[in-house]
């Protein structure tokens, strides 16, 4: 029962980590947890993860917002704007 | 209508894809297309190298339902994408988008569509070396404003 | 800036064309260009042979002025006009316009605006052959709608 | 002393000839003028040439409006509204 979380291009490199299986748990319920959680670390994740930071989160691939549920089993990928094309 | 994604490190030979699209369709009477190439100079710094990283499996995801919306918004035939990953030098070509339809009309609004939309929503991210050292690109405002004016009021 | 106009009965490689207006200047980002084809339906009409005459020395002329209009509106680098004469029929390649620019914006919006004016101002004229006998191609009114939607208020 | 006039597709067929010298004479002032000696003609120049028909006149190879003066030399084309690319 864990959340796959995925970090990518600057964040990846910040975080020192490109995947990282969270152990999920009941107070898991939207985006805005985890968020909560990984700020907690302190370090590059509180700086990177700050609310005035410009970064995206994916569920599943998709882009959601803050409030967006969460369940065991998600992919949860954050990553900052996409500059591609 | 098909929709043809490709995300890969080789380069692309565009003459070749175009001709594929078109695949002797002859309702086709319009082909608009795009290129994008590494510049040597980003943001008043030369660029010597560029890497690019991109999240699989969403990539291709993001694509696919942004060509999809093209096509419900235009009258269009074929629309192919391919976005070149890992790392590139200026001059290398890094992204092709490509779109049929009867009328030009539709395949310049669905080719422009779908580049600002990738632009803004497909995750691929750009490292460059310059004198100064590597860094990540930033993303452009301009970027967001150019698929803001795609954003339907219905 | 180069502006490069080719009236010719012959088929052009829109790779090798586009290979050549980059002719390895690293500063353009950017490369948009539009291929036009004969379709095998006009009009509700099936069309199988068609036959494009011009005006030689106006037409070289009038879209010399069209492109050399675009570089004044839109921060581009190159353009290349190719538009084919004579018999041709389904699938074959008509027109090629290719506009290279830094950034992607100029170079999309310059290369339909040489389209559209090239459609209306070109003296390009179809005769083309249905099975009810040969027929002058008739302007269409959307043509001159797409033009109109370039010209300047100031 | 003459104008060269030149005619093409649709009104080239209609008329017969691609190209026809006109003899330039002191009341030939103007692009109207011109269409003016053509109608004059009947047959087909009357009928196509008819002012609610649509054709479009260059002289030197600008498109120019029916005001727009002519002088000895100088090439003045009729053609239908263009329909390439």
């Amino acid at each position: 029962m864990t959340i796959q979380l995925v970090f990518l291009a600057r964040l990846r490199e910040r975080f020192g980590a490109s995947r990282e299986s969270l152990p999920y748990e009941a107070d898991l319920r939207t985006v805005a947890d985890i968020l909560r959680v990984l700020r907690e670390r302190g370090g590059n994740f509180a700086a990177e993860l700050a609310p005035d930071r410009a970064f995206r989160v994916a569920v599943n691939q998709d882009v959601v917002a803050l409030d967006h549920p969460v369940a065991a089993g998600d992919e949860v990928a954050i990553f900052p704007p996409v500059t591609g094309g | 209508m098909s929709s043809v994604i490709r995300v890969q490190e080789d380069d692309f030979d565009v003459g070749a894809e175009i001709a594929t699209l078109r695949k002797g369709n002859p309702a086709i009477g319009a082909v608009a297309s795009f290129i994008g190439c590494v510049r040597d100079m980003n943001e008043g710094d030369s660029v010597g190298l560029m890497y690019l990283e991109h999240y699989p499996g969403m990539t291709e995801r993001s694509l696919e339902k942004i060509c999809a919306e093209a096509a419900t918004r235009w009258n269009i035939f074929d629309t192919l994408v391919i976005h070149r990953v890992g790392e590139l030098r200026p001059l290398d070509q890094i992204v092709f988008v490509a779109v049929s339809s009867a009328h030009r009309g539709d395949s310049f609004a669905a080719c422009e569509f779908i580049m600002d939309y990738l632009k803004t929503q497909a995750p691929f991210w750009k490292r460059e070396a310059t004198p100064a050292g590597e860094r990540w690109v930033e993303a452009r405002a301009s970027d967001e404003a150019a698929a803001d004016r795609w954003k339907q009021t219905s």
